[in-house]
């Protein structure tokens, strides 16, 4: 189940749905907004994305998983808009019958959301300035601070 | 032929557009519509060799082909999770 | 924060506990009763402990796990008393600055438990017969079926 | 000198009690219980091998002496999780 949505995240929902009476281990992730980053403080974040490729890209990644471990539920959730410091913006849950298998399988599908599914954060720091967040590229422009 | 291109994030800002349109010759790949939006949109060109380029919502190579009534999209490196 | 309880184990609040703006990760374990072992259908599980050991095996844990990762908050949890089909025996909960940490603290508390903690299950069967798990032993009695 | 040994698990049920006493010698370690246990309740005797034992909430090697103020535990391989 894949979900991109404008509302907060909540767990006990995700944990009922991927809990099966096949599978003896859950494991749920939670991406938070943390308050500093390298240092400077971070009021809240907003998220976009480029919808139907996100959610395509999240189905994908759903089939894979399933073919690599023996999966019997899966819950994929990102949120978009603003995540206030504190607040999950993304949630990856599985359920196996054994718990290697969903340690490894949650660990694997967070870290092909972040490569691949075409979502952005934007950082609004205390300071009163933005900036989006672009892995990799060498300059990143700051609104109010143009570097 | 006309395409349009989807911008996202930094380069929607940059650019001042959620979409352009531009000009290509028939048979033109991602790599052309990469160098044809660099020259019409000045303002993304240092960003544009970070892009990676999507048609019809998935991921394309430098070679891949665009047609006219293709969806088309810029995705600076992504950040979510 | 360790916890033997008699109670079901509630999610929601287990990951609002440890959800910190500190943290951007975190990650839950939940280990659920399954329904079949081996092949045999399993009704219920009764778990019983040595509880001020088990208590104390777990608060060493958080402390080593604590010493070994960046940890911002902890929650270990085993619930006691019958825990049926599809529900939560046990719970482990750790939020990190990154998420790498979070699911190598969860996984080697979760093993560590599974080693150490004076906790011990014993299966109902569909067939009405009861076994008490002990991994390794050689020889398991098992009630109304006597090998 | 007297010690108590509480039993847990398939060991509890074995023995029909909560608790065993034993009388040892001054000096006994776990190994000496572990022995005195066996003899005193034959029907521990072939699980014995697969038993850990703590005393005062610890995790004790076949080495450590017993003292009769001590609480000494037999553990079945545990199955918690």
């Amino acid at each position: 189940m894949v979900e991109l949505t404008d509302n907060p995240i909540c767990t006990d929902q995700i944990t009922a749905q991927v809990t099966s009476p096949q599978c003896g281990a859950v494991v749920l992730f939670l991406g938070t907004t943390r308050q500093l980053t390298d240092g400077r403080e971070t009021v809240t974040l907003t998220y976009t994305s480029y919808a139907p490729m996100a959610q395509s890209e999240m189905e994908k990644l759903e089939d894979q998983a399933r073919s690599r471990w023996p999966i019997g539920e899966c819950v994929l959730i990102h949120r978009l808009g603003e995540v206030p410091v504190g607040q999950a913006s993304v949630a990856v849950a599985v359920s196996t019958p054994h718990r290697r298998d969903a340690f490894e399988a949650a660990s694997w599908l967070m870290d092909r959301i972040k490569e691949l599914v075409p979502v952005w954060k934007k950082e609004h720091w205390a300071t009163g300035s933005t900036q989006w967040v672009h892995p990799g590229m060498t300059k990143n422009l700051e609104d109010g601070t143009l570097q | 032929m006309i395409i349009r291109i989807k911008l996202f994030a930094l380069a929607q800002d940059l650019a001042g557009a959620e979409e352009v349109t531009l000009d290509v010759a028939p048979g033109a790949t991602i790599e052309t519509v990469r160098e044809a939006l660099a020259n019409q949109v000045p303002e993304l060109k240092s960003m544009l060799v970070s892009c990676a380029f999507a048609i019809n919502n998935e991921y394309a190579t430098t070679s891949s082909p665009v047609e006219p009534e293709d969806e088309i999209a810029c995705l600076p490196p992504v950040s979510g999770g």
